[in-house]
């Protein structure tokens, strides 16, 4: 019996196959985390795992929609840029003297936009996604650069900035940083969706065969366009709250995120062919590679080296998963 | 030494499993110079995984295999291709894009002496071949654009292309129109008279008959027995498969038509116009007509898929505009497509998810929340009432034997409980002992109120099954039967077009 | 509401436990080679323990993340370059959690960092309009070429602005972009050579601008026709001014940067200078507030010593 | 009628629909170059034309090896690292005293064991082109890290400098130069292989079905690890070329040059479902996207609305064709 990335229930057997990539990399984590202890005595303080956290905080907002894309079939890689425009949107916003409410919404409905926009070329004109997403991803950083000037945007007002720098309820423990609260809610929020409802459910039908779904009566347009516009938006709150974080906007905030972000997800069980990944996998996924880079800085490997290693790790991880499954298969 | 009636390919103990299921098991089976070997079984007795197993495409566990008397290993399917054998298989293997002389040639076209293609060659090599089918199609034309039937043509004439001494027909008829049947006969005919040798896989007992010597059956992956043709009958054929007789397959209506559900006026599409006809509740509407007739795309402008470009369709009376599957299935209708692997089934999903998929909405809670027990018993209860052959709900539909698979996709539609359900090509590749499961349950539908509409090109089935029957021709109705009205000759004449060519 | 050294004066422990980080990023660029030396150097100098941290690409919040972490190990100083003002909140948490920060090669006044050490990015550009002017006399059309988005970059091109405005002979013509990829670089510069055929001048301020700018020249045949400043002091860049191809090329003291950022936290630590009787609360940190570590033009006079051997 | 992208013959209509892309972009360069002639006086002069093609040169020797990949439905992001690296190890080997035909030699062997070792995951281990080529991307940029240090590599022989200064049998005309020419035959080389000879041809099929292209035959897994082989070599030529044109090696070197090509490639025609696209049209892409990055240079338009506008004809190059394709349709 194979593995399949879709939440399944019943069999036990079957489920416990079905959670195959789940478990390897919790077991991954897992020894990871062993071998750092014993190397780092840092390594287990909450300050230090609160930095693994705060450091997925932002990939994770953006993975829990990559996930659902991924799932139907799609792609996007301007999850970037968007990150970056919309915090800077709202950081002008702010600087124009927009209250708070007002200049995140604006951050947030621009995200929305931009996917939203996505979606409808991949949908409606049928452009395949890399291509689409690709341009998208050149358009919204050189929107970033055009009504930026390149200039970063700071000053920003501290009730602002508390989105990023404060605690849950104030609790002063590093766990209840805000960006790592939200981040943790969205993922839980997102991987029951996915799991559980019928509305996200459809998509591992649209990702499965796009074809057939539509026959099913699937309005696979309207999800499309939905699922790139739920990616936006969430890519936005992942702007917003990394430039409340940073207590500026940057012309390069985001940049390079949506290689990031795709890694983890697919290292966390999604495919690029659709129709298999969990929300849970690809937040795994994320923890993993920052374990990692964390791991490489606590160890004081050589920066040179750590390229290499991250590298190795992603093609590693997905291979470990690859030929395990394989046997499961024979 | 090798004497001419030895057998030319030979399996000896084969065995072949897959997680969960043993698909062959100690398989003996030997193929004579010069006959015409049929294998039959219900769905997922292992036929397909034989001849996979001859062909090269699967290495058996265990047991080997046997060329001309010499023990061979394929690792390859070239490798069989360098033995002649030459396979056409059950899913069509057809690389869309490629022109149908690519297709034919893959990677054998002829080359000039630079090592180019010798393109007008190619072309002239391929028109010989497809005048063997009195097909008269440009071999440049991309294969995704001819019919399924067409391309079923352009499949065995890959295999034919080479040569091959032993042909291996996998279902070869089940998308083939009735002249290319005739082709094709006409074909291993030929074959065998020059001393080749050809194994033919069919549901369609009466076909066996027609072309071949011998008969093997297979069931749960065993031999059940080898005899001559001549010494079998249809019954005794069935018997041996299933295990048991079967009397009449198409059952009896078992209640009475009701009010008219469904008035279709004028539709106009790409390949039909001016089609009428209307549908009543329990009723089962039978739509014959050739290959290419345009059933199929009127069926799917019923559902939007795409919409029909002129005409009115009323549901219970009222009129409604379907522009997308959506709003076709909103509107009630479903529609059960004849080609399952593009756009019936989620191959890669398990048969528990592909069950419920046209149903979701039936097995969801309050908040759109799933309930998981209820799709697992739906699940169960289909797999056991449609016989599906697989090792659990669990299984990806991939796995499934072609039938099986096609067992799956009727589950499907049997749970979505439409006003109005069109079946297309509802039996292709089904075994008789599920293909009588199958009537019966469409019998049970319309005894529950839903109007069928049946587009199918068996004939038998046709008249078995319907209440009333439409045939179609290039595009428009053609004629109209009630149930008893109608013979094979009265449909098969009104379906040819007036000149009388295919 | 300076930090405080964490001991009271004398009493540090020994030398060797004590740790000072440097948080970076860009890491991979040959320019980056200069801190990890000083950083080095400034171990052994001083006998500590030191680090050089940071991603390998341009990525603050990634550069954010490993001053997390470094903050986590509580190391006795960090040294860090104030790429952009986002780098502002983190010095300031790790001043609070007691850790003094110095800034180097771009300085962040606004934060709570003790001191910075560098030149700054703008005396860098200001520095290389300076050497242009002079090399074309005062006069001509000039090219800029940078990438767009990089605070540090927008230093430089500012600074480049501001002297070359203080010749009216000197005309700015464009400013392109080179994606950070020397070929790109050299199909915009090829195409402002087309453009302006009487172009005296190319001023870059990254590293793949002047081998980009020294590519195009050169296959244009126009080597030495058109003066080309570059930025950086990689072999490549001396090579080419070997040949002549690029006039000069702005180098800082960049060693240096980290070096004494290193020995301004060291003493921080080991010797509380009295300045005052009680420094800490008179509000003094009792170390420089600044260490500005000079511009060097390198031209053909004096490449040869800047050469590294592998 | 839908176009179809592989080379087709015969049949007027047939063919020149068949060709339509290749035509849309020969146009929309002609429209191009017509409106620069216009704008800028210097723009149809032969240097300039030089300096479009020399621009191109790098990009489309490895889009050679791209287009036969995406034919096959393959992919590859790892070839900017290739590129990198191939240049610096050639360059290592030359300041390592090495001749200038060992070092080239090592630099291409380098390069097409690099792709030879993608094919192989991919063909063997069956992970998924986009995940083995970037965890591949990050493991070769890495290891030109770690061999270099950071540090370029500069002071090469000139007799090495010459391959990629040097003009063709001497004739000082700016078309004559080194890559120019180099390129330039490898285009079409690679167009005529992939069009007119079996073994090539065989990528069509492959990618169309490469299922159906196991049961006719074709060794599908040898072809795959070949293919990805050539790309690394033609990465490592360009690399090298790109090294001595620049007289050094840089750790940058390459860096992005993946998604240029890929861009380039899928304007010219290729999917990425695999089974369309010629070298020609991918060449045409090359310098579709090359001329606009020159007329934004020679209209002196502001670098901060560079990025918005080249992504922006990205997308509307593939929606023109798209939706031309559309209407063709009808
Ligand atoms: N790749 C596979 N993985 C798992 N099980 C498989 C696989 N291929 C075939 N099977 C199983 O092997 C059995 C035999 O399948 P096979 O395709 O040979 O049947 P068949 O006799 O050709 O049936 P049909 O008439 O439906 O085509 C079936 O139970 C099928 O589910
Ligand atoms: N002459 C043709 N040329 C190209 N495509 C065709 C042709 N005839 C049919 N097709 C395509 O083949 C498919 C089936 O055709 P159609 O609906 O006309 O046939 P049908 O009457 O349903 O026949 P059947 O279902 O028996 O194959 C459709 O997708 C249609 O576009
Ligand atoms: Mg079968
Ligand atoms: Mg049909």
């Amino acid at each position: 019996m194979t593995s399949i990335r879709q939440p399944t229930r019943g069999g036990g057997l079957a489920r416990g196959l079905a959670d195959f990539r789940e478990f390897m990399i919790i077991a991954l984590i897992l020894a990871i985390a062993a071998a750092m202890s014993l190397a780092s005595p840092v390594f287990l303080t909450p300050e230090n795992l609160s930095v693994v956290l705060l450091a997925v905080s932002t990939q994770a907002i953006v993975a829990v929609g990559m996930t659902v894309l991924l799932v139907s079939g799609g792609f996007d890689l301007s999850v970037g840029s968007t990150v970056g425009l919309a915090g800077a949107v709202t950081a002008m916003g702010l600087a124009g003297g927009l209250p708070v409410a007002a200049a995140v919404l604006a951050g947030l409905a621009l995200g929305a936009a931009i996917g939203a926009a996505n979606g409808l070329i991949v949908a409606r004109i049928g452009i395949n996604p890399f291509i689409t997403t690709l341009g998208m991803m050149g358009i919204v950083r050189g929107a970033l650069e055009v009504i930026s000037r390149g200039k970063n945007i700071s000053g920003l007002p501290k009730a602002f900035n508390e989105i990023g720098q404060g605690y849950l309820a104030d609790i002063q423990h590093p766990i209840a940083q805000h960006p790592i609260v939200i981040s943790l809610v969205l993922v839980a929020l997102g991987d029951i969706l996915l799991r559980q409802t019928r509305f996200f459910r459809q998509n591992y039908y649209i990702g499965g065969n796009e074809k057939a779904a539509r026959l099913t009566g699937i309005n696979v347009d309207r999800i499309t366009i939905f699922n790139y516009a739920l990616t936006g938006l969430l890519a936005a709150v992942a702007g917003i709250i990394m430039t409340a974080r940073l207590g500026s906007a940057t012309v390069t905030a985001g940049a390079g995120l949506e290689l990031q972000v795709i890694s983890a997800v697919i290292i966390g069980g999604a495919s690029l062919q659709g129709g298999e990944g969990t929300v849970l996998g690809s937040f795994l996924g994320c923890i993993l590679m920052a374990l990692i880079v964390t791991s490489l800085n606590l160890l004081g490997v050589d920066i040179y080296w750590q390229r290499l290693i991250i590298g190795a790790t992603l093609l590693a991880a997905v291979m470990i998963d690859t030929l395990g499954k394989r046997r499961h298969r024979r | 030494m090798h004497l001419p009636s030895d057998p030319v390919v030979e399996a000896r103990g084969v065995t072949k499993t897959f997680p969960g299921v043993r698909a062959l098991d100690a398989v003996n089976f030997s193929l004579r110079r010069g006959e015409v070997h049929a294998l039959v079984g219900e769905n997922g007795a292992g036929k397909t995984t034989l001849i996979h197993v001859l062909g090269g495409v699967l290495r058996p566990d265990a047991g080997e295999i046997l060329v001309e008397g010499r023990p061979v290993r394929f690792r390859h399917p070239a490798d069989a291709a360098r033995c002649g054998i030459g396979l056409v298989f059950q899913e069509l293997s057809l690389a869309g894009n490629l022109s149908v002389a690519e297709n034919i040639f893959a990677h054998r076209q002829p080359v000039r002496a630079a090592g180019l293609i010798d393109w007008p060659a190619l072309h002239a090599r391929t028109r010989e071949l497809l005048a063997r089918f009195d097909l008269d199609v440009d071999p440049r034309t991309p294969v995704r654009r001819l019919p399924a039937a067409r391309q079923q043509v352009v499949e065995i004439l890959k295999a034919l292309s080479r040569g091959p001494r032993v042909l291996v027909l996998d279902e070869p008829t089940s998308s083939l129109t009735a002249p290319d049947a005739q082709h094709l006969f006409a074909g291993i005919a030929r074959m065998k008279a020059a001393g080749a040798s050809v194994i033919y896989i069919s549901h369609h007992l009466p076909e066996i008959f027609r072309v071949a010597d011998r008969v093997t059956v297979l069931r749960d992956g065993r031999v059940v027995g080898t005899c001559a043709a001549a010494e079998a009958t249809e019954q005794s054929l069935v018997r041996s498969m299933v295990g048991r007789d079967l009397a009449n397959i198409y059952g009896e209506r078992q209640s009475e038509v009701g009010p008219e559900v469904l008035r279709v006026r004028e539709a106009c599409g790409e390949r039909f116009s001016g089609v009428s006809f209307s549908l009543r509740r329990g009723e089962i509407l039978g739509v014959a007509g050739l290959v290419g007739a345009g059933r199929t795309e009127l069926a799917r402008a019923l559902l939007g898929a795409p919409p029909m470009t002129a005409g009115t369709v009323a549901l219970d009376g009222r009129p409604v505009r379907i522009r997308s599957p959506a709003d076709g299935i909103a509107a009630g209708l479903a529609y059960l497509t004849e080609d399952r692997k593009q756009d019936g089934l989620f191959l890669d999903m398990t048969v528990r998810a592909n069950c419920v998929a046209p149903s979701l909405a039936d097995f969801a809670g309050r908040l759109g929340w799933m309930d998981e027990r209820r799709i697992d018993r739906f699940a169960e209860d289909s797999r056991r009432r449609l016989r599906i052959a697989t090792p659990g709900i669990a299984q990806r539909v991939r796995n499934l034997s072609g039938g099986n698979q096609q067992k799956v996709l009727l589950a499907m539609w049997m749970g979505a409980r439409p006003k109005v359900l069109i079946v297309d090509e509802p039996t292709r590749g089904v075994d008789v002992g599920a293909r009588s499961e199958i009537y019966g349950l469409l019998r049970q539908l319309a005894a529950a109120g839903a109007a069928i509409l049946m587009i199918s090109s068996d004939l038998p089935e046709i008249l078995g099954l319907s209440d009333r029957i439409l045939v179609m021709r290039q595009g428009r109705l053609a004629g109209e039967f009630l149930r008893g009205q109608a013979t094979a000759e009265t449909i098969i004449a009104r379906a040819l077009p007036p000149d009388g060519g295919g | 509401d300076r930090p405080q050294p964490a001991g009271p004066p004398g009493a540090k422990r020994d030398a060797s436990s004590q740790l000072y980080i440097e948080v970076s990023a860009l890491g991979s660029l040959d320019y980056f080679y200069d801190h990890k030396l000083g950083m080095e150097l400034a171990g052994k100098a001083l006998g500590v323990r030191t680090e050089y941290t940071g991603p390998s690409d341009y990525d603050m919040a990634a550069m954010i993340t490993v001053f997390e972490q470094a903050i986590a190990r509580k190391p006795d100083g960090i040294v860090v370059v104030g790429f952009e003002p986002s780098l502002g909140a983190i010095i300031d948490k790790a001043a609070e959690a007691g850790i003094p920060v110095v800034t180097v090669d771009a300085d962040l006044p606004g934060s709570r960092r003790i001191a910075f050490v560098g030149t700054g990015n703008h005396r860098a550009g200001l520095e290389g309009g300076r050497k242009l002017a002079e090399l074309l006399g005062g006069k001509g059309k000039v090219a800029l070429m940078t990438k767009p988005g990089q605070s540090n970059l927008e230093e430089r091109i500012r600074g480049y602005q501001d002297a070359l405005r203080q010749h009216p002979g000197i005309e700015v013509v464009q400013v392109a972009d080179t994606q950070s990829d020397p070929t790109v670089a050299a199909q915009a510069a090829a195409a402002l050579l087309q453009k302006y055929p009487d172009l005296a001048g190319i001023a870059c301020v990254e590293a793949a601008g002047g081998n980009g700018a020294a590519m195009a020249v050169r296959e244009a045949g126009k080597a030495g026709k058109v003066r080309i400043v570059a930025m950086d002091r990689g072999n490549d860049v001396l090579e080419s001014i070997r040949e002549g191809v690029i006039s000069a090329t702005v180098v800082q003291q960049t060693a240096l940067m980290p070096f004494y950022a290193v020995q301004i936290l060291y003493n921080l630590n080991n010797a509380d200078i009295p300045i005052t009787t009680n420094n800490a609360a008179a509000g003094i940190t009792g170390a420089p507030a600044a260490i500005d570590t000079g511009v060097v033009i390198v031209d053909r006079s004096n490449y040869g010593h800047f050469v590294r051997s592998r």
